[in-house]
């Protein structure tokens, strides 16, 4: 399967005064995959994604980064996986469009000459280009949603995780953020993500992982799994969708 | 304030119930008196809320920690905190934000002016906090503003021009008629 | 959160079926008898409490763990006392004398002040917050000036808005460490990003909240609350009164 | 068409400082219905529905709740009318459950006794009984929004309003919600609810409001617009769920 890129082994979380969490997943992520993370409300979805991020500390069991333990190298975890959350707004930092971006960067301790020059690809990839003087607060759901994916992408992060990226979008911002997407994983950028109508994307990624209280019940092709999701709470995707959503 | 604005008022002065006590619970103990961020939103409310949603919104800061939650420093409540050495700052609350708000009403909203009127009511604050903890512990005036003032002093300063920055922020959220005037009859 | 240790939690003792007008006079009452209560007293009424607490499945050692940084506090205190004091020398700390009757002194204003703390506890997580206000309100009715209904729902917010800073909070610092914010020693740049949105979103949301409200009719002539008496009110208010009367006169 | 609840006539409102809004929106609502209303992002959905409640106030026109004017009988046009907001997280006030359900009616002044059955009548129609001593932050999405839906059932109101309540909900929410909505109509309710995947209810409305840049664009049967939808950046409903989404 390539490189690994991270490597989660028997990660065991569970939150204090409640018996929720998630329990031994054991996972690797490699160069160019685009995984589909699927599952019910509160199956844990959410705080497996948080672990890449060492934005949690496992109970027991490790997320090694290229070899090295998240939790003791929280900044490479960060470096090499890029969040993007499911409220947009709760992500948005700054004052400007360019600002926004800029953040990342700017925490990383780049020239400026570097940062600019990062944060303008950004711009370009995911069509802001023309937004870049707006205060994010008049931005629409679907262009928010696009900055806090450039936010991302501007500290060039060897994997991007989106968590349920679609909702709130209408339909042209669903077709918009699905082209950018489909655009991301041309360019060979590794994709995780959280998603309930997997209909809209499971025809373009390589891997499907179901989770199911707090464990990985299934991790395969997305076309194997298709019979499958609808145990796990899961819509059956359509038949046509295997090729594209439109 | 206007009939109309009554309920955006009330939720808002709860809001800021809770930010004092969220305040509250970011409290660094240094001795007796904790470094705390509560007092900068009680500042703040005096000068967003005016002098009477902003009595209401301590009024229930207070009632609340009198009951027994755990809203003041450090996550302390109860009666016998009121009285208790730090009971004057908590106290003192109630004329500074009136003050803040009186002030900050006469002078207008402008970020020197909020500063102004935050300064007039930390003053307050200091000349109920500091007696009260003499009392209360025995001390000697010396000790009593060596351990109740002085060690506040640049912080609270910074805090105020924090609440200042603060209020800019927070002014252009609430003032625009974003979600509408609320209409009763 | 921390409120834990202050959550309501049901269970069917006889305290937790009694009228919460009726808790939050005993409350009061034995609160500011402490504020004169000698030693024994004290010490008889805090095992009093920490027997009641256990039975409301708090147990000693919880509360204590729970409470630790207010016992910190309550050191501080003692320390002060006993260092400015004068009286006859125990021992010399830091060229300073410790007097015994300074430590006398801190001991008992930090036993009041415990004892206050545990009265608070057992009130609130035996009466669940809807009769706290509802109790809160009964009492304000004849409080001239202060419109005891607004008060009532204003107390209600504040319980909702608590949670709900604090939330946002920990999920905005979240988003901004997954951009690597903590490579950014500044701590003024750190505080000033976390505030600003945090400022924007929680009046965002109360602006929402207000919204709602309204779309629901809410109005200050609003029912009153209703209470559910166990029957065994006059006996756990005459207990407190003589417990209180006990704390003065021993 | 029956015996109008509502009549809007040249309704028109313009946000300060922007040139969006809603402009000479003309409509009635009827006993019974259920209306679709669709359109893009920042078309006026919101806005338009914040008129039926008086929660804005007209630059022009009028909405008439029985032939008086929402505007000066703002109370009258909030018990006819019950708003679902979008985000149901910022409208649930209540410590518990049973609390905050009993909130409106306990505004409307409605002796104890009368508040007990409403509420117990709300969490019963929508399957909360067995959590109405649980506080609202700890139920999962779609338990709050059924409390958001119980909330304003408990008033009683002869329109409920739902604005995109599938929002943020996994598959079984939906179908949950779905259930919930339908046994809502059998029951005569009459419900509008601003939505962008109408597929998920083509099946149950009986008439379809589509708008465009703050005006209607078209008002006619669900059937006779499936195929215009596309044009106003609605996703064009599979045929199978002209009948039922499942
Ligand atoms: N801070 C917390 N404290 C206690 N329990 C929590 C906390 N955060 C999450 N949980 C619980 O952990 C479980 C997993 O949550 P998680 O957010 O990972 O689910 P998810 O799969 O992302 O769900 P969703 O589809 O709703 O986003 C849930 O049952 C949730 O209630
Ligand atoms: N407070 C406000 N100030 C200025 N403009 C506003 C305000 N609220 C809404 N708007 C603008 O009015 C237009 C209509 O907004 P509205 O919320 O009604 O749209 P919507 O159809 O509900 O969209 P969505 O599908 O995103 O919910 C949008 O362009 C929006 O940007
Ligand atoms: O016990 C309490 O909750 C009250 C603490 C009071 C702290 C005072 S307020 C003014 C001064 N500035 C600080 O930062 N702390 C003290
Ligand atoms: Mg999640
Ligand atoms: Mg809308």
């Amino acid at each position: 399967m390539g490189n690994p890129i991270i490597e989660i082994n028997h990660l065991t979380h569970t939150y204090p005064g409640s018996r929720a969490g998630i329990f031994h997943v054991n996972l690797t992520v490699s160069r160019g995959e685009f995984i589909i993370l699927a599952g019910k409300n509160g199956s844990g979805k959410t705080t497996l994604l948080r672990h890449l991020n060492a934005l949690l500390s496992p109970d027991s069991g490790e997320v090694l980064v290229h070899g090295n333990d998240a939790a003791k190298k929280p900044t490479l975890a960060r470096r090499t996986t890029g969040m993007v959350f499911q409220d947009a707004d709760t992500q948005i930092v700054g004052e400007t469009v360019y600002d926004d971006i800029a953040f990342g960067p700017e925490n990383l301790g780049l020239p400026r000459s570097d940062i600019h020059r990062r944060v303008s690809a950004a711009l370009e990839t995911l069509g802001l280009a023309g937004l870049k003087e707006r205060t994010p607060a008049t931005l629409s759901g679907g262009e928010k949603r696009r900055l806090a994916i450039a936010g991302v992408i501007a500290m060039d992060p060897e994997i991007i995780v989106l968590d349920e990226p679609f909702s709130n979008l209408d339909y042209p911002g669903v077709l918009d953020l699905l082209a950018c997407i489909e655009a991301l994983q041309r360019d060979g950028q590794t994709i995780i993500m959280a998603i309930h109508d997997i209909e809209k994307v499971i025809g373009l990624a390589t891997r499907m992982i179901i989770m199911d209280q707090g464990r990985i019940a299934h991790d395969d092709k997305p076309e194997n799994l298709t019979e499958t999701v609808a145990a796990f709470g899961v819509r059956k995707p359509e038949q046509r969708s295997l090729v594209q959503w439109e | 304030m206007d009939n109309s604005n009554q309920l955006k008022m009330t939720v808002y002065a709860s809001l800021f119930a809770a930010l004092i006590a969220a305040g509250a619970f970011m409290a660094i103990p240094i001795g007796p008196v904790p470094i705390v961020l509560q007092n900068m939103f009680v500042l703040l409310a005096g000068i967003i809320l005016g002098p009477r949603w902003g009595l209401a919104s301590v009024g229930v800061y207070l009632l609340m920690g009198a009951l027994g939650f755990p809203v003041f420093a450090g996550g302390a409540g109860g009666l016998g905190r009121l009285f208790g050495p730090t009971g004057g700052y908590l106290l003192s609350y109630l004329p500074a934000v009136f003050i803040t708000g009186v002030v900050s009403q006469t002078l207008g909203k402008k970020t020197h002016w909020d500063i102004l009127a935050m300064a007039a009511g930390s003053m307050m604050i200091y000349a109920m906090g500091v007696p009260w903890l003499k009392m209360v512990t025995g001390m000697a005036w010396g000790k009593a503003v060596a351990v109740g003032m002085y060690p506040f002093i640049i912080g609270d300063l910074l805090k105020i021009t924090a609440g200042a920055f603060s209020a800019g922020i927070i002014r252009p959220v609430i003032h625009t008629p974003a979600l509408g005037k609320i209409t009763t009859e | 959160m921390g409120v834990t240790p202050f959550a309501y939690t049901p269970s069917t003792t006889s305290i937790q079926r009694a009228d919460a007008r009726c808790k939050l006079f005993c409350l009061s009452v034995l609160s500011i008898a402490t504020l004169s209560a000698g030693f024994i007293p004290l010490a008889v009424l805090i095992a009093l409490l920490f027997g009641l607490l256990t039975l409301e499945q708090k147990s000693p050692g919880r509360v204590l763990l729970e409470l630790k940084y207010f016992c910190l506090l309550l050191f501080f205190v003692l320390a002060a006392r006993a260092l400015t004091t004068p009286g006859d020398p125990v021992v010399v700390f830091l060229n300073t004398d410790v007097t015994r009757q300074g430590l006398l002194d801190g001991t008992l204003i930090c036993l009041r002040f415990f004892a206050v703390m545990l009265l608070g506890m057992l009130f609130t997580c035996t009466t669940r917050p809807s009769l706290v206000k509802g109790a809160v309100e009964w009492f304000l009715r004849p409080v001239p000036l202060i419109p005891e209904k607004r008060a009532a729902v204003m107390i209600t917010l504040f319980l909702r808005f608590l949670p709900l800073v604090l939330k946002q909070a920990h999920e905005i610092r979240q988003a901004q460490q997954a951009r690597c914010s903590d490579l950014k020693k500044n701590p003024v740049t750190r505080a000033v990003n976390l505030a600003v949105p945090l400022l924007k979103k929680t009046f965002t949301a109360a602006d929402r909240l207000a919204i709602a409200m309204a779309s629901r009719s809410y109005s200050e002539q609003r029912t009153d609350p209703e209470f559910s008496r166990s029957g065994q009110e006059k006996k756990i208010c005459c207990t407190a009164l003589f417990l209180a009367g006990l704390l003065v006169v021993m």
